[in-house]
């Protein structure tokens, strides 16, 4: 139960990063930032789909980013070989998407821990050998171009209309994953990822649920990925069907804090603007990976639940009045207490 | 001079209050000191401190008459204190032999073990039936049984055992108790923290009742047993009828 | 009438055979006990009624129908609530929510928020009856094992099974609550609810039951009222010691 | 129809190539099965080890072999270190995930500094006896390839000992499975993991050297070995040496005979298949090992 | 302020560049920047361009077709540079030239070979080298089909790289053998990041092929050759494109180049006046003679260059439009003859080929170019 101050706090936090958002095509000085600010969103997209798997059942898929590669050779596809228009293309192409998750979930929601993150692993790289391979179809290793939806538009403008393109997805996606955290559904998922035969023995059908939410999280991955195709234009498979990518939305919404709404929101905020700035500082190196690298093992070892919970554990720790709400009661209290439950509720002082 | 002392021992986990608020208790060599309270009263809490698992945050831990307070559970062993933990230890995935034989891991005399091996496989069927296979497969009861055993591999000048008969059948519960007794018999110094309170505190010598991580009354057994206040609180409904 | 029973049950691991042919029927609207030394098999026995492990032939119905190779949400569904031995309860909830997360949502509820007033204030009732109300907010893997046996039965009625199988509930509890929980059991039992207890504590099982199964290497020796299996000389002789 | 000579040509290179995924796999194997840490450095790991030798072949001209007498104790303390200082930190009940990321970061952090001292450029050790090969009833087996094997061999044989038959090896178990409860038979449970870390890397460092004999290198090349890794593993049945090594024989094979058939990519897609089938028919693995789902 | 300010014009001319220093390309990336490097030096030393000296802002795209577009966003976006030219390969390129057409600048490249280049529609892109990938090998082709039927090679293996630029080298003078009926008994394609060739090798070797096509960047070539030598395969002739002309090629084969033919664009001995300064003045630059690379990216400059001359501007904005105009129609002298192209961007010249002989890459093919007879069939390795 949030109290109200915090729930203050978090509504002041939401609407000052929508006003900034929104502003920001304004603000950015050159359609470079405003290029910055695109990819950042789109790792804000992405991390906030895979905590719809990560943070509910607390299955660690390092195989996402495949599923946003299938989206966006999806909607290329379907673009360039089904001349669908851009837009039908990229609605399609997510739902081709969700529907092969299921397969591909059933399959892999059959193992637990590190046997699942093993098989996701495997998604990643053996969609990579599929789409260089089938060169006939998908393009191969030469890549796949992707015509853009509004031909002719000078690049600036390009970016302006897809960073409220990317905004949109971004709100879409956080409003279900909210309608999903407080719903009783939402709960039945966070006792998988507690205990998962006990969640079954309690009546909770694990297998569906895990089932349904992986293809909610492919959805949205595949989306972010085609709206990224359309933006993007060229399509090459070693960069789509990259571990890296899963592996950054992985970062994000651990940094953030997988068990929060808005954590892989600022965990891709951080780790997109880092990403950016270690490129441009060690441009000619290879640093940037360093960088990443070590950033990612601090988080891991010092903040394991994120920056939110730290930023929250820390908060309680200056203001000690919500400290301990658990009262000590000796034998001979809870003696007292047994038989009639009210007095229970007015020693809740 | 006792063999285990606890002195004014304060103890809790992590940054949360502290469980234990300066409590005392001593375990003379040869007598079994039974450890009663409710659940959550921090019995296993004292023995985690005194086996070194838990460093204590203030108070002094005399072994021998030592202050050994801080000290790893690898040199409280080699200080003698031996500790059975609550509920389930074995190593799941190696086998009942495995197992049992690392209980002896700091012997290095082969005979030696090779005769506590044999002694404790007769004592538990279970352990010589089952050597080979996997400890983690094992019954609940089978696995304590197991347990226990592994801490007959040595014999340690203090023993923590907690709640060493729960899950355990009849049969085994007897061979349990009668262990401890032969353990205090052989002059070892016992702590033992039971749920089984009556029979615990039967077969025991000193009886010390915990709540909130305090002394509630401590003194010899057979008087707490008797005493009908503590059986309401802490010992459960109607005083001990003899059993046949 | 006939609540849960199995036919010919049996389940071997490897050459161990564990659940041998047990055929055996508990009563409805009874508390019945099932007790037997350690390795007969009673554990085996509820997770294969559970559907936690598919038993390697035989039957098991309840209430009429047959749930032999149904899944375990399913069998739950259908009105059986368990406990677990090692308890297991949800580590990084608080025990508030470890007790809700144990109410059932059905169809469109499933997206409706969860733990409404109402069922707030039943599973507080729950955890006041059994003594741990004053952890509500504590996280569960943070209790002592005797919290944590507690709050695994507060989650299990919260449920609101219409059969419950306790797995000996009694372990590591203290003995002044387990007088309580055996008043409890009578008075939900008083209600209409079934229960199966695993236990090893005689006192508590003697007290509290009125039909007693004993198992020996998986098979029932003796069925019947405590006062006949206090005295029967095969249980007396497997499982009590003379 | 493929000719005879081919398939006996593939078969001979099979055979050395699964002998090399197994010495890999085995590593892995001991952190994963038995230490319950999904070590996803391993193989970059591997790939210093090899560059390592590169290096001290092309700027100091010794023997590529000669370097494991430096790479294999130095990556026994590194392991140790690993283990103690980082590893060490993580929550047990989290083991497992956290370990996939840390060792994730520890990867990537290997990859870019081997850019950033040797550049991405492609290395290969030009090697007197690179291009040598002996005959064998019309196949050829070249001598670099056949050098690995046997290092592979004597490397695998040597874990195995080390983990069933020492004490070493049992405490090791041990201190996995119920870290306090061995703490309490007296094992010192930290030096015990360090060093069971420590062995992985070792074996790391042999393969590496065995790698660095006949292939190219660059930095980003761990990427290329660990999905097969993983996968081996897998169907090895986790924590099993000898499943591992067994399914990577035969898994090498498959895939260099499929390689007839269908071109070197299609071929590795062997991998991933065997994987997924493992998970569907045999969860634990198909050569002993328990518990695939467990952890 | 999208528009450059006044003060640019009499500012140095600055030319954004990204590169694959690192990754897969990084070796003849480096060639490239070599080249890019001589072009400012010797154009600044000669007082440079509308009087404003060459200033090279150069990115590292990590050989990262993601990067690559991000880096020409910067350079155009951020930086404001003046004139943007190519990275190296076509896998590269393509994805960058699209990003300069869309900010409308003029796009010269020293290493988009491959016809797939010239299909994107581009209005902006110069290939400033002599032929297109998949004329490379024509006068090899002639050279074979007019041998005399005993001595003509009937078997050919192909293996080429997953790669536009590799591909359409190895593919050009597949086309033109099959057309004349010699067989093709192997045709492997293999993904950029392929490390073991011994199955590829394998068959190769059992094929016993009379001629062998390698569609390589560099590494690839090196190892396919090594695991051919392990087969102890040899063919009448092996082919490689780019591999054998890099510095590094014959030490990482083990010395053993004898006979081995490849494609190339450029040869430092060329009678273009132009080429003896370039020559001359990067072996005082860099201590060795350029090859192939690092004169197309040279070349690449020497358009660029005779470009912002003529139009008499070099910034952005409409400026680029002249600039792009003036070259469509321009014959350019550069370091590898003449340049000049189709609406598309393609050149209209064709490559010479390369054999190594007594230890040395020579021009062998055209005859009228030749510094060495073709050795056939070639020596064992
Ligand atoms: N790991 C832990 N972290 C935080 N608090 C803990 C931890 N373990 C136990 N506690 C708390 O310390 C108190 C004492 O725990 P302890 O296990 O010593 O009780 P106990 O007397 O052994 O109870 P039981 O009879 O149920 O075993 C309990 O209130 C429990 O909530
Ligand atoms: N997964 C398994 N694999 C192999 N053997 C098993 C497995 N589970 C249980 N067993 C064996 O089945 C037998 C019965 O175990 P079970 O847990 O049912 O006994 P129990 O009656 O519950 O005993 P306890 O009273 O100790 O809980 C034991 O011998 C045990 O070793
Ligand atoms: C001739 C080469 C410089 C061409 C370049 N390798 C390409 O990929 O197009
Ligand atoms: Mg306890
Ligand atoms: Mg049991």
């Amino acid at each position: 139960m949030p109290s109200v101050s915090k729930r203050l706090a978090t509504g002041i936090a939401i609407v000052a990063f929508a006003a900034v958002a929104l502003a920001f095509p304004e603000l950015a000085p050159n359609p470079y930032i405003l290029s910055v600010g695109i990819v950042v969103l789109n790792y804000a997209v992405l991390s906030t789909s895979w905590n719809f798997v990560g943070g509910f059942t607390g299955y660690i898929s390092l195989g996402h980013g495949a599923l946003a590669g299938l989206g966006a050779y999806g909607t290329g596809l379907l673009v360039t070989k089904g001349g669908l228009p851009s837009f039908v293309a990229l609605a399609a192409g997510a739902a081709i998407v969700a529907a092969i998750a299921i397969p591909i979930g059933y399959a892999a929601l059959r193992v637990r821990g590190a046997s699942f993150v093993i098989v996701s692993i495997a998604l990643v790289l053996v969609t990579l050998l599929v789409f260089q391979s089938w060169a006939s179809f998908t393009g191969g290793s030469r890549g796949l171009n992707v015509p853009r939806p509004f031909p002719g538009m000078l690049r600036p403008e390009h970016h302006r209309v897809f960073f409220y393109l990317f905004l949109a997805l971004l709100a879409i996606a956080l409003t279900v994953w909210w309608l999903i955290d407080r719903s009783r559904f939402g709960l039945g998922l966070k006792a998988i990822r507690e205990d998962e035969d006990k969640a079954e023995t309690l009546g909770t059908p694990t297998f569906a649920y895990k089932l349904v939410v992986f293809v909610v999280s492919a959805f949205f991955t595949g989306l972010a990925g085609g709206l990224y195709a359309l933006w993007f234009g060229d399509l090459d498979p070693i960069f789509q069907f990259s571990i890296l990518t899963g592996s950054y939305m992985v970062l994000m919404a651990l940094l953030g804090g997988v068990r929060n709404l808005f954590g892989p929101l600022v965990g891709a905020l951080i780790v997109g603007s880092a990403l950016e700035y270690f490129k441009v500082e060690f441009g000619n190196t290879p640093l940037h990976l360093v960088a990443t690298g070590v950033l990612l093992a601090l988080v891991v070892l010092f903040m394991p639940d994120g920056v939110l919970p730290a930023l929250g554990a820390l908060l309680r720790r200056l203001s000690p009045t919500t400290e301990t709400s658990i009262r000590e009661v000796t034998a001979g209290e809870v003696a007292a207490i047994g038989g009639e439950p009210q007095h229970a509720q007015s020693r809740n002082g | 001079m006792p063999e285990l002392e606890l002195v004014d021992v304060q103890a809790g986990y992590g940054r949360a209050a502290p469980v234990l608020r300066g409590l005392s208790v001593a375990v003379p060599a040869g007598t079994i000191v039974c450890l009663v309270g409710p659940n959550g009263a921090g019995k296993s809490t004292v023995l985690k401190v005194a086996s070194g698992l838990l460093a204590p945050r203030a108070g002094k831990i005399l072994v021998g008459g030592v202050d050994v307070a801080g000290q790893g559970p690898q040199r409280m062993l080699a200080n003698g204190v031996a500790h059975v933990l609550q509920g389930h230890s074995v190593f799941p995935e190696m086998t009942v032999a495995e197992n049992v034989l690392l209980g002896a891991y700091t012997l290095k005399d082969k005979a030696v073990v090779g005769d506590r091996t044999e002694f404790v496989k007769s004592l538990f069927p279970v352990v010589a039936d089952r050597w080979t296979s996997l400890a983690g497969l094992l019954s609940g009861g089978q696995q304590k049984q197991v347990e226990f055993a592994r801490s007959l591999m040595v014999d340690p000048k203090v023993v923590l055992l907690d709640e060493p008969s729960m899950g355990l059948d009849p049969k085994a519960t007897t061979t349990v108790f009668e262990q401890v007794v032969r353990m205090r018999d052989a002059g070892t110094a016992v702590l033992l923290v039971e749920q089984n309170a009556r029979r615990a505190l039967e077969t025991a010598d000193l009886g010390c009742v915990l709540d909130l991580g305090r002394v509630h009354i401590s003194g010899p057994a057979a008087q707490l047993v008797a005493d009908p206040q503590l059986a309401e609180l802490y010992l459960g409904g109607r005083p001990a009828e003899p059993r046949p | 009438m006939r609540s849960l029973e199995t036919v010919e049950l049996t389940k071997a691991f490897g050459g161990n055979l564990v659940l041998d042919k047990t055929t055996v029927s508990f009563q409805h609207g009874k508390v019945n006990a099932l007790i037997g030394p350690n390795g007969s098999g009673k554990t085996t026995f509820f997770n294969c009624v559970t559907g936690l492990i598919r038993p390697d032939s035989g039957r098991i119905s309840y209430a009429g129908a047959d749930i032999t190779r149904r899944s375990p949400h399913a069998i739950a569904r259908a009105g059986l609530g368990r406990t677990f031995q090692l308890c297991r309860v949800f580590p990084r909830m608080t025990v508030l929510d470890n007790v809700l997360a144990a109410t059932r949502p059905r169809g469109v509820n499933l997206l409706r928020g969860a733990g409404g007033r109402k069922e707030t204030d039943r599973a507080r009732g729950w955890l006041t009856k059994l003594g741990i109300e004053h952890l509500a907010h504590a996280e569960a893997r943070n209790l002592s094992w005797g919290q944590q046996k507690l709050l695994e039965l507060a989650g299990v009625l919260m449920s609101e099974p219409e059969t419950v199988l306790l797995d000996e509930p009694a372990g590591g509890v203290n003995p002044a609550l387990l007088d309580r929980i055996g008043a409890l059991v009578r008075d939900l039992n008083a209600e209409g609810r079934t229960f199966v207890i695993v236990e090893h504590n005689m006192d508590l099982v003697m007290s509290i039951s009125d039909h007693i199964v004993v198992f020996d290497r998986g098979r029932p020796i003796a069925e019947g009222p405590p006062s006949l299996i206090r005295t029967d000389e095969r249980v007396l002789g497997a499982y009590l010691g003379a | 129809m493929p000719s005879g000579a081919l398939l006996f040509q593939s078969v001979i290179l099979g055979l050395l190539l699964g002998g090399l995924y197994a010495l890999l796999a085995a590593g892995l194997t001991l952190y994963f099965g038995i230490m319950r840490v999904v070590m996803i450095a391993h193989s970059a790991f591997l790939i210093l080890a090899a560059y390592l030798a590169w290096w001290s072949h092309t700027e100091l001209g010794i023997d590529p072999l000669l370097s494991m007498l430096v790479t294999v104790p130095l990556f026994f303390g590194c392991g140790v270190l690993l283990q103690r200082l980082l590893l060490a930190r993580l929550r047990a009940v989290t083991l497992t995930m956290m370990s996939v990321l840390l060792t994730f970061a520890i990867a990537v952090v290997i990859e870019g500094l081997l850019g950033y001292v040797f550049s991405g450029t492609q290395r290969r050790i030009q090697l007197g006896y690179g291009s040598a090969s002996l005959e064998l009833f019309g196949g050829r087996i070249a001598v670099v390839k056949l050098i690995a094997f046997g290092l592979a061999g004597v490397a695998l044989a040597a874990l195995y000992l080390v983990m069933k038959k020492t004490t070493f090896g049992w405490a090791l178990r041990a201190t996995i499975q119920h870290r306090d409860a061995a703490k309490l038979v007296g094992i010192d449970t930290d030096r015990v993991a360090g060093f069971g870390f420590g062995l992985g890397l070792a074996t790391a460092a042999i393969g590496g050297t065995a790698l660095s004999l006949d292939t190219t290198i660059y930095p980003s090349l761990h990427w290329h070995w660990i999905g097969p890794l993983m996968a081996i593993i897998v169907v090895g049945g986790l924590g099993s040496v000898p499943g591992a090594a067994a399914a990577a024989m035969v898994l090498g094979l498959a895939q260099s005979l499929l390689q007839i058939e269908l071109g070197t990519t299609w071929a590795q897609t062997v991998f991933y298949l065997a994987l997924f089938l493992t998970l569907a028919i045999r969860p634990q693995g198909f050569f002993g090992g328990r518990l695939a789902q467990r952890f | 302020g999208d528009e450059p300010e006044e003060a640019n014009n009499d500012g140095p001319i600055v030319v954004g560049i990204s590169l694959p220093l690192t990754g897969d390309f990084s070796e003849p990336g480096k060639g490239v920047q070599r080249g890019y490097e001589a072009w400012a030096k010797i154009t600044n030393d000669k007082g440079g361009l509308l009087g404003r000296q060459i200033e090279l802002k150069i990115l590292d795209d990590q050989s990262n077709a993601d990067r690559v577009v991000a880096d020409y966003e910067q350079l155009i976006g951020s930086d404001q540079v003046d004139i943007v030219v190519g990275p190296f390969s076509t896998r590269l390129v393509v994805p960058a030239a699209r990003v300069a057409q869309e900010y409308g600048m003029l796009f010269v490249e020293p290493a988009g070979a491959a016809k797939e280049v010239f299909e994107q529609g581009f209005k902006n892109l110069f290939y400033a080298a002599p032929a297109v990938a998949n004329d490379h090998y024509n006068h090899l082709a002639e050279y074979l089909l007019a041998l005399p039927e005993g001595q003509k090679p009937t078997t050919v293996a192909y293996a080429a790289m997953d790669d536009p630029f590799a591909q359409g080298t190895a593919y050009g003078l597949k086309d033109k053998l099959e057309a004349a009926g010699v067989k093709t008994v192997v045709n492997e394609v293999y993904p950029p990041n392929t490390t073991d060739f011994s199955s590829i090798a394998a068959k190769i070797a059992t094929s016993k092929a009379d001629m062998l096509v390698g569609g390589s960047q560099y590494q690839d070539g090196v190892n396919l050759i090594v695991a051919l030598q392990q087969l102890n395969y040899q063919p009448k002739l092996a082919a490689f494109s780019t591999a054998p002309t890099s510095p590094e090629f014959a030490a990482a084969i083990g010395n053993k180049t004898e006979g081995i033919l490849s494609p190339t664009g450029y040869t430092q001995d060329a009678p273009y006046e132009s080429n003896k300064e370039f020559v001359e003045k990067y072996t005082a630059q860099f201590g060795s003679p350029p090859e192939e690379d690092e004169a197309n990216a040279y070349t690449t400059g020497q358009v660029v260059a005779a470009a912002i001359t003529a139009a008499g501007c070099a910034d952005q904005g409409e400026c680029q439009q002249k600039l792009i105009d003036w070259v469509r129609t321009a014959t350019v002298d550069t370091v590898v003859g003449p340049l000049s192209w189709d609406e598309a961007g393609r050149p209209k010249g064709a490559h010479m080929i390369q054999q190594w002989v007594g230890g040395e890459i020579k021009i062998v093919l055209p005859a009228d170019a030749k510094e060495s007879d073709l050795v056939y069939p070639k020596p064992a390795w």
